[in-house]
């Protein structure tokens, strides 16, 4: 049989297992079509809010040594309404609207934006490590998960992940907490919180200070979570964190991942990487004798 | 250790040379940025004030380059203010470049959308009969004309000035005078850089008369290397795929001419 | 006025800022002669428990992509008694002894150990990320740091320093209940828990599964520790985390550290790396017109 | 992407071979390590069982090599029964290497010192008269005897063999043919890699005849970088500042010939 790179995360049925991750290149829909023709399992659309927000002043975004890359975007997004409108003409891509706000309200209104659109599924932005009263300061707080999540899942039949990060509590906690409240998923993890310094200049480069790391640095931690999710709870993981080679998503699916997302390696190597990513996988497949990435879910635990 | 090209590098404005009031070239020296490609663009810290993105301008020094500012909002003052001895950091070189072609060239360009023009001269063969076409509101606002000449002193060339006001020059709008040239001559290549209706104009002209056509584009931008999204042009990724694009695929994008997106990446006509 | 790299880490003074870091080449005191002389400020010793420890099997360390280290050599040590005795004959080389119990009791015992030995300072590592009941399974829970860290205060007048990492608690949390209890310094960071898994044989590669991910991928994170306990509380601070060039030093002095410590950047460059830091620093200060590194410490902070 | 030489690389065994009841040498292939120098040596990651530092061995393919291991405890007994087919981890190579003299040369190896042996003899030139001294407790324990002097075959060369029992070749200590070989004929250079008795012997009566003298030294290994320290022999760190170590040095270490470090780190008497 002729190995499929076909994989579900729970209800989440993707023709292929890399997804664009959110935040990334992810403000038009023309972009979404590109992406996915790129071989892009799946969009995960820029966290959005209630209203629209500008963001940070540049600089936002730098690379570091080792491969990584530090942001602080501020969450700059056109709002879910607005977007919402831009998404509705979709039909082909299969959309992840990235969510973010500090209260259940802010969840379930901008849900209801999004009626007239088709939505692969919600991924709750718990985990942004930047952005004041949204993202990681809503992750730590398990009393505010438990009501996002309730919420949101009382909110819509699509199913809803949550994405989880290092912050100051532990993780699991609110992997834990997603869980009891019925999330669907888990996509782990966003951005490691991180600073750079120009030495010359002797200030923070980002004009926030603070901001994310994204990219190579953070694989192996990223790997270590969605190890230590699957070894704790039965939930589909996304894996996200650092991957830029088919080597890199196989790793994580062998770690307990059903599907992996990807954002710095866009750029490093363009949107390329999906199929580049993609055809190893297959070729990894036909070489181990897989015939679905289930099989190989989960199998570095067995060891 | 190898310079990492998407992280800052502080250089330190060695000139300030004032092109006009309000348009100003700082002279860096750098191992990088004095042989990129023409078109390509740095992203330039000003530090405690922002981070633009600029096209890289030729300095008539070796082992030098520039930027060509014009204050505008906080952001470009800031650079526009950064005296002799003042330091900024440079990350790039980013984007594509114009094909630089052989023959005939019409180099259109409007405000401080001639730095790229200034470089693309500095690759010209002498061969090249180069007509340049620079537009400006009145003439206290017109720079670069005497570098054009003297960059093309080896070759057949024109340089035509108009200013809106016809203060000095030709009177009226760049866009007006490509569509007389091109309808009178024909070009090997067309390439523009300013505002987004000259440019739209520009490559309406010479597309429809089926010259080759290209034109660089700006958008907002954040990462310049294809990962934030801001500056999204329909399908396309300003920073990574253009600055520049050529005019068949230009007059298939939807949003060239007619949208940009703002800090919130929200579509807003031009 | 010529400039100069010595140093004050609160009470303790050293001739120059870059010292090793615990776990480093630190079994022997033939050894740490030899780092002093290639530049060290302080050697700070292995962790080092109340009994003898073998650590985990190997692998035990490897290196990944983007220049860093994964290791869980399992805090393998002879015992402070032992390793009492072998540094017992030291003049001279500013030694740092690093600790690790689960019990106040295990360093108020070990602490008599070194009764004779010329101690610079304690170290009390809070902070391993893979050993179970002791390092970070201590640092996340306040009522041992707590118990610790009063204990350590009352045993001996030799200064005591603490050494967080990136727990499941909030990290801040430990530095400021060590603080309360009377702590002279606080080490940021230790190595961040992380995992790789071979893709041919589908197994974690280090025999311990876990381990800590040390080198160039975690300097953002540990430079943000820094500024955010400067930024926070009154504490001479030692960086720590992916530190190999002289940049990196100044970006952790700029950040709100007194001095440094690196492991890794050993593996990559070796014991030159101490004398190349110092000159770097030194050539910086001549240019940037310091005369002390204290000038610098913090500075990020003023902009 | 470049291969990472510190993590870990899977290759394939392709062919075992029975060196004695307790010895095999593995071969597989490889970019990096048949090119190794010799002395050098590579961390052997056996999955699910142990990593082992391991001499990188010499194969007659070209773009193959291998590793030579007697079974002993639970790590190199996994190493060992690794069949054909079966996959290992390695990374390195890690170490210095023996400095290859002309002339007269005494290669002295015990057991598995043999293998950095090997290589170094792929290394020397066909002007160079070798002597090969192998020791080994009895006859079944003998192994490399016909390499060397296949190796050897355009040299002049002398391969002799001793064995404790005195079941094959000469009866008794290696050592005791060491001081003896030395004390008759004028060496330019002696190498020795064997338990560490036979290397400090060596070693003391070469160096007694001011005779140039190198020895490989083992000691417990984790990182094979000079990271953990587990491998340190005074102020030396096998793994980085040898494995190879001048006589001269080696006279002046307090512990060579004398203690070794425990995996706690504890000195040990030999
Ligand atoms: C590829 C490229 C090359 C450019 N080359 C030059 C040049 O050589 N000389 C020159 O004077 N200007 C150039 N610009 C325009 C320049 O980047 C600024 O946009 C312009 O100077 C206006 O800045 P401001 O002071 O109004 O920004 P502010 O109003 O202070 O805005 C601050 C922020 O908005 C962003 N921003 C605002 N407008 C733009 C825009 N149009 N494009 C991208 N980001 C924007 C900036 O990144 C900044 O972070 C270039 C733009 C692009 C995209
Ligand atoms: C540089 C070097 C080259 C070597 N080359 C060879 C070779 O070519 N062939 C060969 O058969 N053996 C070689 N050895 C010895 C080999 O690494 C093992 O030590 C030996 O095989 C005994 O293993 P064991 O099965 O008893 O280990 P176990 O008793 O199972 O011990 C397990 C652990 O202890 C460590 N260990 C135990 N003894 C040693 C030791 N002496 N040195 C380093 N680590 C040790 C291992 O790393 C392993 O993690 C070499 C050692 C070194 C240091
Ligand atoms: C520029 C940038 C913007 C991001 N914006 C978001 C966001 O809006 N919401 C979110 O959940 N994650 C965001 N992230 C985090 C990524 O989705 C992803 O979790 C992280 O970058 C790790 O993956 P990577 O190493 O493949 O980039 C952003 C990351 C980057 C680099
Ligand atoms: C092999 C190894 C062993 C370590 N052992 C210890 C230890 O025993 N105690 C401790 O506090 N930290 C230990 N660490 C952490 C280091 O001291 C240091 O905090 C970390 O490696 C980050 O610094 P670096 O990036 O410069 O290596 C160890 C690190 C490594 C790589
Ligand atoms: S500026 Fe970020 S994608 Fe173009
Ligand atoms: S094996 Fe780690 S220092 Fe030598």
């Amino acid at each position: 049989m002729k190995p499929s790179i076909a994989t579900s995360i729970g209800q989440i049925q993707l023709d292929k297992p890399v997804m664009l991750a959110s935040g990334i290149l992810g403000i038009s829909l023309d972009v979404f079509n590109r992406l996915y023709a790129s071989g892009a399992g799946a969009v995960v659309t820029k966290s959005l809010s209630t209203v629209s927000w500008e963001g940070y002043p540049n600089p936002t975004i730098f690379s570091v040594k080792g491969g990584g890359w530090i942001n602080a975007v501020g969450l700059s997004n056109p709002g879910a309404s607005n977007f919402a409108k831009m998404i509705e003409p979709n039909q082909d891509v299969p959309i992840i609207v990235s969510l973010v706000g500090s209260v259940p309200e802010d969840f379930e209104m901008m849900i209801k934006e999004f009626k007239n659109c088709k939505v692969k599924a919600y991924e709750l932005n718990l985990s942004c490590p930047h952005v004041a009263k949204v993202g990681l300061e809503v992750g730590d707080d398990p009393g505010l998960v438990k009501a996002i999540v309730s919420t949101v899942k009382n909110a819509t039949d699509v199913p809803a992940i949550a994405k989880v990060g290092l912050g100051t509590s532990n993780y699991l906690n609110t992997v834990s907490t997603a869980i009891d409240c019925g999330i669907d998923a888990i996509t782990a993890i966003n951005t490691v919180r991180a600073m750079a310094i120009d030495v010359e200049t002797q200030r923070p480069i980002l004009s926030n200070k603070f901001g994310g790391l994204s990219g190579t640095p953070i694989k192996p931690i990223a790997l270590r979570c969605v190890y230590e999710i699957s070894s704790k709870y039965d939930i589909p993981i996304i894996g996200c964190g650092g991957i830029s080679t088919w080597e890199d998503a196989i790793e994580f699916f062998l770690a307990g991942a059903s599907g992996v997302q990807l954002g710095s390696a866009i750029g490093d190597n363009w949107v390329g990487v999906f199929d580049d990513i993609n055809k190893g996988i297959l070729d990894y497949m036909k070489r181990k004798n897989y015939s679905t990435i289930k099989e190989m879910v989960g199998l570095a635990k067995k060891s | 250790m190898q310079r990492n090209l998407n992280h800052p590098t502080i250089v330190t404005i060695e000139k300030v040379i004032d092109e006009t009031p309000t348009v100003r070239t700082l002279v860096f020296s750098d191992d990088v940025m004095p042989t990129v490609l023409p078109g390509q663009f740095a992203m330039v810290w000003i530090p405690g004030v922002n981070e633009l993105p600029m096209s890289v301008m030729i300095s008539k020094e070796s082992g030098k380059a520039a930027f060509t500012v014009r204050k505008h909002g906080p952001s470009s003052t800031g650079l526009f203010n950064v005296p002799v001895g003042g330091q900024i950091g440079i990350r790039g070189p980013y984007g594509n470049s114009f094909d630089v072609k052989e023959g005939k060239l019409l180099l259109v360009g409007g405000g401080t959308g001639l730095v790229p023009m200034m470089r693309l001269l500095s690759f010209v063969k002498p061969t090249d009969d180069v007509t340049v076409l620079m537009g400006a509101k009145s003439k206290d606002e017109v720079f670069f004309e005497d570098l054009s000449n003297e960059l093309l002193k080896n070759n057949p060339h024109q340089v035509i000035v108009s200013t809106d006001d016809g203060s000095y020059g030709e009177k009226g709008f760049v866009t007006d005078l490509v569509e007389k040239l091109v309808s009178e001559t024909h070009f090997d290549a067309v390439y523009v850089c300013g505002p987004e209706i000259m440019m739209y104009k520009t490559v309406q002209a010479a597309h429809a008369k089926q010259i080759f056509v290209q034109a660089s584009l700006e958008r907002m931008m954040k990462c310049g290397v294809g990962i934030c999204g801001s500056c999204c042009v329909g399908e396309d990724l300003a920073c990574r795929d253009g600055t520049v694009f050529d005019g068949g695929h230009l007059s298939k994008n939807k949003e060239f001419g007619h949208f940009h997106r703002n800090k919130a990446g929200i579509l807003e006509n031009y």
